[in-house]
């Protein structure tokens, strides 16, 4: 069937599988298998159109940026500046002031702790954080406390993988000085209820930073409505390209905020006597920016936004839905994450296979799923587990995808019964 | 997926988990603690979260008096130490480090592969280039603790 | 010609001009005119070779590195990690623990800024530094002493660009905690004795920080032979991404320092009550990296190796010396810096007009240059001047180069005499 | 180059720097400082480093009765500086405001070019989207003098 054709027929069925031809790296085979990439959660795959624009920034576009009068200069500048606006639009920022580039989730809430909490907290102060946190949102906020003398609180999951709402009620009220919290669980899937959070928190005026890695490639994210004071996430989990993400944060506390890094691009003014920052959102991009990534990142944002968030959210949890299914009926499946509300990811145990050996059992046939503790070992401590295994969910996956990992799974199962 | 590429992917993963694997895998020798430890290691394996602490008691002479291991980990890395604590007891600890360094050579690929005994079990991992790290965490560990060094052995 | 036939006489009279075919960027047209790049200070254009590398690395390998059994995630792996291998076979590192990739020099300087000097500098305590750095080397040491109270001691530069050793002399002996000193410098050109500085400082015991943005591009460097303790230089300048970096520094200093910024894949363990860090480079590299960049960074290493360093070295130090010669002979110039040893920039002054107005002029006519303060206001305040405008050097640059730039310099002494 | 590209691009540059615009370049009008300054601004422009102090006498009338400028810059932000403080000596600050606003506008496209007078010479730089940020840098800072908005006037 001729791509158009296919295209025109599952667009008429209205599902969104006619994008996952957008995907060159999903049209190859591994170990003499057709491709069956479920670890997208990891780190996804780029759309031709990421990869050209990139490719075509670098053809006829690039220069250093923001501080040249030449036209390629200009030309840079205005692409890596559209960028911003677009990623603006996306997440429906107040506006592109609050829109910092960084190199990714990670460095997004580095600079959070370092910049905003850490001239702020004094020894015995808390930090708020939940068992289901991604290591990115624990090892920040323990380099801070080794800093300044403040301690981590955890607000505890149950056995579904859904926080303890009651105990984080109680913890709120103990003189927390942030909030910073995933908005989807990377390990277990679990779609953290942030809206409500973020409202106990400001009425104990507390500030939330919210750790949006797993959420913004999976469904609509609105930061005004969501009302956090910080929203951090990676280009490529989102098909974008590595090495940037996106710190969105208020203006006014980024007003408030010292800059992160020095250097060039973030000051107005250098004397050895002093020197005068930049506007936002530049006082807190120093050096030259990851314009290429910047780009590529618009261009996944463009690309997600013409299939739409809400089409993508639906197409994944259905699928999600499948996955589950069909997964429990493997005998010996043991499910790790059984939130009501879950997004794009499944883990789970099988027999006593040992993830790690599940996972080359499973690549052998060309199905890519992640194995071990997923940056999230407090999740693994909690569940007594070394690690699980993992199958993760983007807009291109289907109903094949599911099926493959399933018949994979039953050789496995033969493997080990020897 | 075509039943020929399945068939050669199934004997590489049956050649990977041999039985002798699959054995010491569920039934590790060796598993435990020592009542006199001399020398001891842990062996960490980042990519997947492989875990293991060696116990060793080396004797005035010199020799793997004893050896024993603790942790949880895949079968290939549970095996791979089940395997060597079997080996080595008995040997003189430049002999072990000298066996266990042609191991980490052999399965690595680095050198054509020498003559193992027991051990050619764990050559599976040749074709299997994310693996080896799970092979030699043991050995790794093994080392580190007859040099006596403090930081966790890792494989990365 | 074809090119085959350029590329061999070219290679026949033992210059490099050939190589320019390789940038797809330079064959365009710019205000109607074939564009003149020399603008490389401020970024360098890419062959296709790194072009391609990443898109290839986009359509067939991508996945997260260092977390996954599966072969795609051993693939990205594998080519992540021979990047590293090949930066530190190109600099001459002694071993690739001490090759740690950050998002450029910026985030390499203010890494050695934070983790090495924050814990070890008390108030009163002094960095020292030349006038001619670059902001990037400049604010964030102004941060750190903001934040210990330490001081900065400025080496002097004279009328030619060079330092004033007499006075380094004096102030190395005076109680550095840290000498933080540019190779080459990016508004004036010069190269510093840097080798001969690090003897002087290491007779103190002063550590010694290089940066080498404007060096690694233009010639061979050995930080062995050098024996700083850091080193750190941009993928950008040297043909290579951009949002990518690498800091070299000497693995016994790499192991005392705690690490810069919290994430995953910089630990081995995560408990709440306590974490576990990598091993070296890894405890540097704090959640997923550029792993693209890496990879085009590589490829760009590949690329200046094939070419030689050497011959890249004396092709640029030819064209300069043209460059210099020609646009001295236009009257009413001026140029700043004039320093005995000088490599890839010429800074000047046209007239009384200002760098702002030389620079639309020349762009008007395809001819693309930087003026401004270029990131070393220090550098403008010496020589009081408000800017320059600057051409700088990279090897795909040609004498016609040289000529158009004279040319439109010619055409603005005409519009500005009206 | 190709000779009729070369004329029109020479074209184009004779319209950014008309004789007018040369003419405030080299000898700006009411630079220097004010005896008596009632509000006062900075502009900085970080992409080249024009930076100017903008001085502004402003009655109980609400009219802006002297005003000056210091600082360096390209030929296009002190030409700008220069007819700007030409123009609205006399002038009501909401006047000089609106004025401030659709000259901003018009230089910078977004609106058809408005009467202007002699700042019709500014229209130059709509061909040069670099430089509109030269040409707007004193009215920025105007607009922030008379908010007695302390922050320096950036156009980025
Ligand atoms: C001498 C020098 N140091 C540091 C830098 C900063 O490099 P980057 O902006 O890539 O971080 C530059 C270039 O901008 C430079 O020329
Ligand atoms: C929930 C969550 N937070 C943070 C991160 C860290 O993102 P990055 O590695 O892109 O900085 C990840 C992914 O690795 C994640 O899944």
């Amino acid at each position: 069937m001729s791509k158009s054709l296919r295209q025109a027929r599952s667009e008429a069925r209205g599902d969104i599988g006619a994008c996952r031809d957008d995907f060159p790296a999903l049209a190859q085979k591994i170990n003499g298998a057709p491709l069956v990439y479920l670890d997208s959660a990891a780190s996804a795959q780029q759309p031709v159109a990421v990869i050209d624009a990139v490719a075509e920034y670098h053809r006829h576009i690039h220069a250093n940026v923001h501080r040249g009068v030449h036209t390629l200069s200009h030309r840079a500048t205005e692409a890596y500046e559209s960028a911003r606006d677009e990623i603006a639009g996306f997440i429906n920022a107040g506006n592109r002031r609050e829109v910092v580039f960084t190199s990714g989730t990670t460095e997004s809430i580095n600079l959070v702790a370092q910049s905003f909490c850490r001239p702020r907290l004094r020894a015995g102060d808390r930090i708020l954080l939940s068992q289901l946190e991604h290591h990115s949102n624990i090892v920040p906020w323990q380099l801070l406390c080794d800093q300044t003398g403040a301690e981590l609180l955890v607000v505890p999951i149950d056995e579904r993988g859904e926080l303890d709402l009651a105990t984080f009620e109680r913890q709120i009220e103990s003189g927390v000085k942030i909030l910073a919290i995933a908005h989807v669980s990377n390990a277990l899937g679990t779609v953290l209820p942030v809206a409500d959070l973020v409202r106990r928190a400001k009425q104990q005026g507390v500030p939330v930073l919210v750790d949006g890695a797993q959420a913004v490639p999976h469904m609509p994210v609105d930061v005004q409505s969501l009302d956090c004071d910080f929203y951090a996430f990676s280009g490529h989990k989102m098909c974008g390209p590595t090495g940037i993400g996106i710190l969105y944060a208020k203006e006014a506390l980024l007003e408030r905020m010292p800059p992160y890094q020095g250097g060039g691009d973030m000051i107005l003014e250098v004397r050895f006597e002093g020197t005068k920052y930049n506007d936002l959102p530049y006082k807190f991009e120093a050096g030259t920016p990851n314009i290429s990534g910047a780009i590529g990142l618009g261009a996944a944002v463009r690309y997600l936004s013409g299939i739409g968030m809400e089409r993508i959210a639906e197409h994944e949890s259905k699928l999600l839905q499948y996955l589950t299914e069909q997964v429990s009926r493997v005998p010996g499946i043991r499910l790790i994450g059984t939130a009501r509300h879950k997004a794009s990811v499944q883990s789970f145990l099988l027999d006593d296979i040992h993830p790690h050996d599940l996972g080359t059992i499973l690549d052998h046939q060309g199905v890519a799923i992640r194995t071990g503790h997923h940056c999230a070992m407090p999740v693994m401590d909690f569940f007594r587990v070394p690690g699980t295994a993992r199958a993760s969910l983007a807009l291109y996956n289907n109903r094949v995808d599911v099926d493959r990992l399933v018949e994979s799974l039953a050789q496995a199962k033969e493997i080990f019964s020897q | 997926m075509n039943r020929a590429a399945n068939d050669l992917s199934t004997a590489e993963l049956r050649e990977l988990y041999r039985e002798l694997i699959l054995d010491h895998a569920r039934s590790p020798r060796h598993f435990g603690k020592l009542s006199a430890i001399t020398h001891t290691a842990e062996g960490l394996n980042p990519l997947c979260g492989d875990k293991l602490r060696l116990y060793l008691q080396i004797d005035d002479d010199d020799r793997i008096s004893d050896a024993a291991f603790e942790g949880s980990g895949c079968a290939i890395s549970v095996a791979s130490a089940s395997l060597m604590t079997d080996a080595i007891i008995g040997m003189r600890t430049a002999e072990a480090v000298d066996f266990s360094n042609a191991l980490i050579a052999s399965v690595t690929g680095r050198d054509s592969p020498v003559e193992l005994g027991k051990l050619q079990a764990l050559q599976g991992v040749r074709e299997f280039p994310s693996r080896v790290k799970c092979a030699t965490l043991a050995w790794h560990a093994m080392n580190s603790a007859i040099r006596r060094d403090h930081n966790p052995a890792s494989t990365e």
